[in-house]
C-alpha cells in the first residue's frame, strides 16, 4: 500500500496539482485567479509528462563517454512546446482579463454576470 | 513538384502567410493577401482530393524522417474531405467579409485580425492533415488561441467574456487531450496514430490506456461542445465578429468531430472504443439530449445568432448520434451531415453578417419586416432555413435522409425521436421567417446601410452550394462512404 | 532611478551577462542543452529587466514595439523559410539533409537556423507581450 | 419531341416562367403575359403527351442517382396523365381568372405571387410524372414551400396565422409520417419505384403492413384526412385564385393523387385486399367524409364551407383508393378530375362574389342571383355536379365509387356515400336557392355582374361540368388502363 504512494509519488503530485488547479478554475470568482488555477492545472500535466520520461539511473540525454542509460528526452521536448502553448494561453487570457477590467470595471465574475443581467 | 508536397503545402502556406500578413501596412492589402492565400489552400485541397482519388492515400514525412520517429502527414479520404470543406468555407467567407470586417473591427487591428484568421486556418488544416498525436495538440492550440483572439475582437464587450469563457473551457479540453496523449505515449512510446493503433491490442488492457481514453473523450466532447459541455459555444458564436461566427460555426466544431473520428476509430480502433469501452452508450443519450434540449432552447432565443448557435448544438447532436449507432451507415450519415451542415450554417451566419452590416444588430425584434429593405438577404435566409429544416431539394434533406435511415436500422423509436425533433427546427426557423416577411418594420429602426454586393454574392454562393449538394450529392456521399469504409473495416 | 544606485549598478553588471548567456544557450542548442525557446526568453528577460529599472520608454529606444513585432514575424519566416528551402532543394519540407554538401552538416546548419528563428520569435513575442501590458491604458 | 423532353419541358416551362417573371418584376403587364403564356405552353405540352399512345406507359427515365441508388426519375402512366391534364388545363383557366381577380382587388406583390404560382405548378407536374417515391416526395415538398407565400399573401395577422397552420400541419405530416414511411419502405424493399402490382408484397407482416399503410396515407397531409385537415380551412385566407387552383385543384389533388399512386403502385390492390392493411384508412376516410360534411353545414363563410366540402370530397377519393377494388379506383381517379372541375367553378364564383360585393358570409348572399345571374347559374351547375346528379359530370364518379363500395361487400360504406350526398345537397343547394328565390333587400346597393376576366373562366369550367358528362365513356376507357 505504501509503495503505491512512494513509488508513484510523481503521479500523486501531479494529480494533486491538477485537482487544485481545476478547483481554482471552477470555484474562483476572480477571473485573474482562475487563470492562475489554469496554469497550475497545466503545470501538473507537464510534471506528469516529464516524470514519465525519467529512466531509473538515467542521466540527462547528453552523449558523453561513461554514460550508458539516458532519460527519455522526447517528453521534455513535447513539454517545451506545451509550455510555450501555455504561455501563449496565459498571455491571451491576461489580455482578456485586462480588457474585461477596462470595460466592466471589475474582474469579479459574479459582478460581471450581474451587470450583464441588468443589461438584458 | 507541387504535387509531391501538397500535404505539407496545405498547412505551411497559411502558416507562412500569417507573419507576412501582419507585416502588411494596409487593411485592404491584408485582406487581398489573406483571400488569395485561402484560395490557394483551397486549390491545394482540391489537388489533394484528386490525388486521394487517384492513389488512395498520401503520406508525407516531415524532414524526411521516417514515420514513427518523425512527424508524418497522412491524407486519406476522410482528411481530404474535411480539408476541402475547411478551405472552401474559409475562401468564401474571406471573399465576402471585407466590408463587414472593416465595419466591425478597429482599423488599426485589421492586419492582426487577418493574421489571426490565417493562424486559425493553419491550425484547423493542421489538425486534419497530421498523423502525429502531439502535433494534433499543437495545431489544436494554434487554432484555439487565434480563435480566442478573433472572438475577443467582437464589438460588444460581452465578446470579451465569451472569449474568456471559451479560453478556460478550451484550454481545459485541450489539456485533457494532452493528458490522453501522454498516457498513451507512456504505454506505447510512440505518437504516430497508426503506430498507436498497432500497439493497441498489446496495451489495450492497461488502466492507463482506459484513463487516456476517458481523458480523450472528455477533451473532445469539450471541443465539440457536446451536451453538457456546450456552455461556451452560444456566447462565443453570438458575440464574435460576424465573419468569425461564419467561419467558426462552419468549421471549428467540425474539426473537433474529425478529431473524434480519428481518435476513436484510427487510434483506439472501432472494436476497442465501441465494444470494449462502450463509447456508443455514452454518446447516444448525450446526443439525444443535445438534440432535444438545444432545439427547444433555440425556439426561445431573442437573438438570431444565438438561435443559430443552439441549432448548431442540436446538429452536432445529430452528427454524434450517427457515430453512436456503431454502424457504417451511421458513420456515413454523420459525415454527410458534417459536410452539409457546414455549408448550411455558414450560409445562415453569412445572412446574419449581412443583416448585422445593415442594421448593426441581429436581435429578433429588429428583424421585423427586414424582407422589405433587404429582399436578397431575407430570401437567402429562407432558403438556408429550409435547408436547416431538411426539406428537399436541399442538402439538409440528404443529411436527414441518411440519418433517419441509419437510425431506422437500429431502432424505430429512435427514428421517431429524430424526426420529431427535426420538426422543432421548423418552429425556430419559421419564427424568424415570419418576423422577416410578415411584420411591419419597427418605426425606430433606420432602414440601414445597403449591403455590399460582394457580401451578398458570397452569401448566395454558400446558399446555392447548400442547395446544390441537395440535388447532386455524389461528391460528399462518395467521400463519406470511402472514409467510413476505411474507419470501420 | 537615481534613488536606487544599487539596483542600477547591478543591472549594468547583470544585463550584459544575461544577454551573453542567452547567446550561449542559443548557439549551443545543437549539441548541448539549450535552444531557441530558452534563449529567447532569457534574451527578452534582459530587456525587460532594463525596462523595469529604466522605464519602458528607455527600453523602447533599444527595442521598439514595432521592431519586436517585425522580428517576431521574421523569426517565424526564417523558420518556415528553412523548411521551404528543403522543398526547393529537392527534399521534403524541413528536410535539412539537402542544406549542405553532406547530411550531417546539413542537419547542423538546419537546426542552428531554425533555432535562430525560434529564438528571435520567442524573444520578440515575450517582449511584445510585456510592452502590450505596460502600455495598456485604463 | 421525344417523350422524355416532353416530361422535362413540363417541369422547365413553369420554372422558366417563374424566372422570367422574376426578371421582369418591374413590368406588371409583361409578367401577366408571361404567366398566361407559360400556362398555355404547359397545357400544349401536357396534351401532346397523349399522342404517344399507350405504348409509353411506365417507361422510366432516370436522370441521375439522387441518394444512394435512388434516381431522380420520371415516367408516364394513365393516372398521372389524368392529373397532369386536369391540373394544366385548369391552370390556364386560373391564370386568366387570377389576373382579373388580382387587378380588381388591387392586390400587391404580384410578381412574387405569380412566381410562386409557377413554381407550385412545377411541383404539381413533378408529382404527376414522378417515377419513384423519392422524386414524388421532393416535388411534394416543393409544392408545400412554394404555396406558403401564396397563402400568406395578404401579410396581415390573419394570413400569418393561417399560413402558420398550413405550413405547420403539412410539414409535420410530411416529415413526421410520410418521410419516415418512405424510409421504412426503402429499408424493407430496397426499392421506391412505382411498379405495377406494388413492391411490398411479402416484405412485411400483415400488422406492420397496416401500420405502414396508415402511416403513409396519414402522412400525405395534403389529402386532408382528419385529424390533419385543419390546414385547408386555414389556407382560405389566401386570395381566391389561390384557393381555387391550389386548394381545390393542385395541392389537395396532389395529396389524393399521391394516395392513389401509392395504393396502386407501392402497395398494390391485391396486397391491400389480401392483408386488409387498408382497414384503418377506410374507416378514417369514411369518418372524415361524414364529419367534414356536417361541419360544412355550420359554416357561414362561403369559402370555409367550400373548404370543408373539399375535405369531405377528398375523403371520397381516399376511400375509393383505400377500398382497392378496380371500380373504386376508377371512381376515385375519375372523382379527382370531376371534383376538380366542379370545385374550381365554385371557388371562382365565391371569388367573383367577393370581388363585386366584398361579401363572404352566406347570410348576406340572399337574392344575389338577381344581380349576378351568370355567376350564380354557374354556381348551381357546379353544385349539382359536386352533389353527383346527372347530367353533370360528378354523377359518373360517384356512381363508380358507390359501385366499388358495393363490390367490395361494404354496404355500410355505400350507405355512407349516400348520406354524404344528402349532406352535400344540404350545404350546397340552399345558397343557390336563396340566391334565386329571395329578392335582395331593398337597402342593398345595386351590384353589377362580375367583370369579364372573372366571368369567362368560371363559365368555361361550368360548361366543362356539363360537357364532360357526355365525354365520359372515352374517359372511362382511358382510366381502365390503370391496373
Amino acid at each position: 500500500m505504501m509503495s503505491l504512494i512512494t513509488d508513484l509519488y510523481a503521479y500523486w503530485i501531479s494529480v494533486l496539482l491538477m485537482m487544485v488547479g481545476l478547483y481554482i478554475v471552477i470555484d474562483h470568482n476572480n477571473l485573474f485567479k482562475k487563470l492562475i488555477g489554469l496554469n497550475i492545472f497545466q503545470t501538473s500535466v507537464f510534471i506528469l509528462f516529464i516524470s514519465m520520461g525519467k529512466v531509473d539511473q538515467g542521466t540527462a540525454p547528453i552523449l558523453k563517454e561513461g554514460f550508458e542509460t539516458f532519460s527519455n528526452p522526447l517528453p521534455h521536448v513535447l513539454i517545451l512546446t506545451a509550455i510555450v502553448v501555455s504561455i501563449a494561453t496565459t498571455a491571451v487570457g491576461l489580455a482578456l482579463v485586462v480588457s474585461i477590467n477596462k470595460y466592466y470595471k471589475t474582474i469579479n465574475e459574479s459582478e460581471i454576470q450581474a451587470i450583464e443581467r441588468e443589461e438584458a | 513538384m507541387i504535387l509531391m508536397h501538397t500535404p505539407a503545402l496545405q498547412v505551411i502556406i497559411p502558416l507562412i502567410a500569417a507573419p507576412l500578413c501582419c507585416l502588411l501596412p494596409k487593411s485592404r492589402l491584408a485582406w487581398l493577401f489573406t483571400t488569395l492565400v485561402s484560395f490557394s489552400t483551397f486549390a491545394i485541397s482540391v489537388l489533394l482530393v484528386w490525388q486521394v482519388h487517384a492513389v488512395g492515400v498520401i503520406d508525407y514525412e516531415m524532414g524526411n524522417w521516417p514515420a514513427p520517429l518523425g512527424i508524418k502527414y497522412h491524407i486519406d479520404s476522410l482528411s481530404a474531405f474535411i480539408l476541402i470543406l475547411i478551405s472552401a468555407i474559409a475562401s468564401i467567407t474571406l471573399l465576402g467579409a471585407r466590408s463587414i470586417i472593416e465595419q466591425e473591427i478597429l482599423h488599426s487591428k485589421h492586419a492582426l485580425f487577418y493574421t489571426a484568421f490565417l493562424l486559425c486556418l493553419t491550425g484547423l488544416l493542421g489538425i486534419v492533415a497530421t498523423n502525429d498525436a502531439f502535433n494534433v495538440f499543437v495545431f489544436l492550440e494554434i487554432s484555439s488561441l487565434s480563435t480566442y483572439a478573433l472572438i475577443a475582437m467582437g464589438r460588444n464587450r460581452k465578446a470579451l467574456m465569451a472569449a474568456y469563457e471559451y479560453l478556460i473551457m478550451g484550454t481545459i479540453g485541450a489539456t485533457f487531450i494532452l493528458i490522453g496523449i501522454g498516457l498513451l505515449y507512456m504505454q506505447t512510446g510512440t505518437l504516430n496514430m497508426f503506430d498507436l493503433h498497432d500497439r493497441m491490442p498489446i496495451i489495450g488492457g492497461f488502466n492507463s490506456v482506459h484513463a487516456g481514453f476517458a481523458f480523450f473523450t472528455v477533451g473532445i466532447f469539450l471541443k465539440l461542445a457536446l451536451f453538457p459541455l456546450h456552455q461556451w459555444l452560444p456566447n462565443a458564436y453570438t458575440f464574435a465578429p460576424s465573419a468569425v461566427s461564419v467561419f467558426l460555426a462552419a468549421t471549428s466544431t467540425k474539426v473537433a468531430l474529425y478529431l473524434l473520428y480519428r481518435v476513436f476509430y484510427t487510434i483506439f480502433g472501432f472494436e476497442f472504443s465501441f465494444s470494449t469501452l462502450h463509447l456508443g452508450a455514452v454518446l447516444l443519450p448525450l446526443s439525444i439530449v443535445a438534440i432535444i434540449l438545444s432545439s427547444l432552447i433555440a425556439i426561445f432565443q431573442s437573438d438570431i445568432k444565438r438561435l443559430l448557435a443552439y441549432s448548431s448544438l442540436a446538429q452536432i447532436g445529430y452528427m454524434t448520434l450517427g457515430v453512436s449507432l456503431q454502424t457504417q451507415s451511421g458513420l456515413i450519415a454523420s459525415m454527410i451531415n458534417l459536410f452539409n451542415h457546414a455549408f448550411i450554417k455558414g450560409a445562415l451566419f453569412m445572412c446574419l453578417a449581412c443583416i448585422a452590416y445593415s442594421i448593426k444588430t441581429t436581435r429578433f425584434n429588429h428583424m421585423a419586416g427586414i424582407a422589405k429593405t433587404q429582399p436578397w438577404v431575407a430570401a437567402a435566409f429562407v432558403v438556408g432555413g429550409i435547408a436547416l429544416i431538411g426539406l428537399p431539394p436541399t442538402a439538409g434533406f440528404i443529411s436527414k435522409w441518411y440519418i433517419v435511415l441509419a437510425v431506422l436500422e437500429t431502432s424505430w423509436w429512435l427514428a421517431i425521436v429524430v424526426v420529431l425533433t427535426s420538426l422543432l427546427a421548423v418552429i425556430y426557423v419559421w419564427r424568424v421567417v415570419e418576423q422577416m416577411y410578415l411584420r411591419e418594420p419597427l418605426d425606430n429602426i433606420q432602414y440601414g446601410t445597403p449591403v455590399p454586393m460582394m457580401l451578398i454574392i458570397c452569401t448566395w454562393t454558400m446558399i446555392l452550394l447548400s442547395v446544390y449538394f441537395g440535388i447532386d450529392n455524389r461528391f460528399p456521399v462518395r467521400m463519406a462512404t470511402m472514409a467510413a469504409e476505411m474507419l470501420i473495416p | 532611478m537615481k534613488k536606487n544606485p544599487i539596483l542600477r549598478e547591478t543591472s549594468h553588471l547583470l544585463i550584459p551577462a544575461i544577454l551573453l548567456f542567452a547567446l550561449y544557450v542559443q548557439f549551443h542548442g545543437d549539441y548541448g542543452p539549450g535552444g531557441g525557446f530558452q534563449a529567447g526568453v532569457i534574451f527578452a528577460s534582459a530587456i525587460i529587466l532594463y525596462a523595469l529599472l529604466h522605464g519602458v520608454k528607455r527600453a523602447e529606444q533599444v527595442v521598439s514595439l514595432n521592431l519586436a513585432k517585425t522580428c517576431a514575424a521574421c523569426g517565424l519566416l526564417l523558420y518556415a523559410g528553412v523548411g521551404v528551402f528543403g522543398i526547393l532543394w529537392g527534399g521534403n519540407y524541413l528536410d535539412f539533409n539537402v542544406l549542405a554538401h553532406d547530411p550531417i552538416h546539413g542537419q547542423h546548419w538546419g537546426i542552428l537556423l531554425i533555432e535562430l528563428g525560434v529564438g528571435l520569435t520567442v524573444a520578440s513575442v515575450v517582449l511584445a507581450i510585456f510592452y502590450a501590458f505596460t502600455k495598456f491604458k485604463k | 419531341m421525344s417523350l422524355f423532353t416532353n416530361i422535362l419541358a413540363s417541369l422547365y416551362v413553369p420554372l422558366l416562367g417563374a424566372v422570367l417573371i422574376f426578371f421582369c418584376r418591374r413590368f406588371p403587364h409583361i409578367i401577366e403575359i408571361i404567366f398566361v403564356a407559360s400556362a398555355a405552353v404547359l397545357l400544349f405540352i401536357t396534351f401532346s403527351i397523349f399522342k404517344f399512345g399507350s405504348a409509353i406507359y411506365h417507361q422510366t427515365f432516370e436522370l441521375y442517382p439522387l441518394i444512394a441508388d435512388i434516381p431522380l426519375a420520371f415516367h408516364v402512366e394513365p393516372l398521372g396523365l389524368v392529373y397532369a391534364a386536369v391540373a394544366s388545363s385548369l391552370w390556364l383557366v386560373t391564370t386568366i381568372y387570377a389576373i382579373g381577380y388580382m387587378n380588381a382587388n388591387q392586390e400587391k406583390k404580384l410578381a412574387r405571387f405569380y412566381m410562386c404560382f409557377c413554381i407550385a405548378m412545377m411541383g404539381v407536374m413533378g408529382i404527376a410524372f414522378a417515377a419513384n417515391l423519392l422524386t414524388l416526395f421532393i416535388f411534394y415538398e416543393i409544392l408545400t414551400i412554394s404555396t406558403y407565400p401564396l397563402v400568406a399573401h395578404k401579410e396581415n395577422t390573419e394570413a400569418k396565422n393561417g399560413a402558420r397552420t398550413y405550413l405547420g400541419l403539412l410539414l409535420t405530416t410530411s416529415i413526421g409520417f410520410f418521410l419516415v414511411s418512405i424510409l421504412w419502405t426503402w429499408q424493407v424493399s430496397h426499392s421506391l419505384d412505382f411498379t405495377i402490382g406494388g413492391i411490398l408484397a411479402g416484405k412485411l407482416s400483415d400488422g406492420l403492413m397496416l401500420v405502414l399503410f396508415t402511416l403513409m396515407i396519414v402522412g400525405i397531409g395534403k389529402a386532408g384526412l382528419m385529424p390533419f385537415h385543419r390546414w385547408l380551412p386555414a389556407a382560405m385566407v389566401a386570395p381566391t385564385p389561390v384557393s381555387a387552383l391550389l386548394h381545390a385543384v393542385a395541392v389537395v389533388k396532389a395529396g389524393v393523387f399521391c394516395v392513389l399512386k401509392i395504393t396502386i403502385y407501392i402497395f398494390g390492390i391485391d396486397l391491400l385486399q389480401s392483408t386488409s392493411a387498408n382497414v384503418a384508412i377506410v374507416y378514417l376516410a369514411a369518418l372524415t367524409m361524414l364529419l367534414a360534411s356536417l361541419v360544412a353545414l355550420q359554416q357561414d363563410n362561403l369559402k370555409a364551407r367550400l373548404a370543408y366540402s373539399t375535405i369531405s370530397q377528398l375523403a371520397y377519393i381516399v376511400l375509393g383508393a383505400a377500398l382497392a377494388t378496380s371500380a373504386s379506383i376508377i371512381g376515385a381517379s375519375m372523382h379527382l378530375a370531376t371534383h376538380a372541375v366542379g370545385k374550381i367553378t365554385l371557388f371562382f364564383c365565391a371569388g367573383a362574389i367577393y370581388t363585386v360585393t366584398k361579401k363572404t358570409s352566406i347570410k348576406d348572399m340572399r337574392g344575389i342571383g338577381y344581380q349576378m345571374p351568370f355567376t350564380m347559374f354557374a354556381y348551381t351547375i357546379a353544385a349539382i355536379s359536386i352533389i353527383g346528379l346527372p347530367p353533370m359530370v360528378g354523377s359518373w364518379s360517384k356512381w363508380f365509387l358507390i359501385d366499388g363500395a358495393l363490390s367490395s361487400g361494404q354496404i355500410v360504406l355505400a350507405v355512407a356515400f349516400l348520406i354524404s350526398t344528402l349532406l352535400n345537397i344540404m350545404y350546397l343547394m340552399p345558397i343557390a336557392i336563396n340566391a334565386f328565390i329571395n329578392r335582395p333587400a331593398s337597402t342593398e346597393p345595386q351590384y353589377q355582374e362580375a367583370p369579364k376576366s372573372l366571368l369567362i373562366p368560371l363559365s368555361m369550367t361550368a360548361l366543362l361540368c356539363l360537357l364532360l358528362f357526355f365525354l365520359m365513356p372515352y374517359f372511362y376507357e382511358f382510366l381502365q388502363r390503370i391496373p
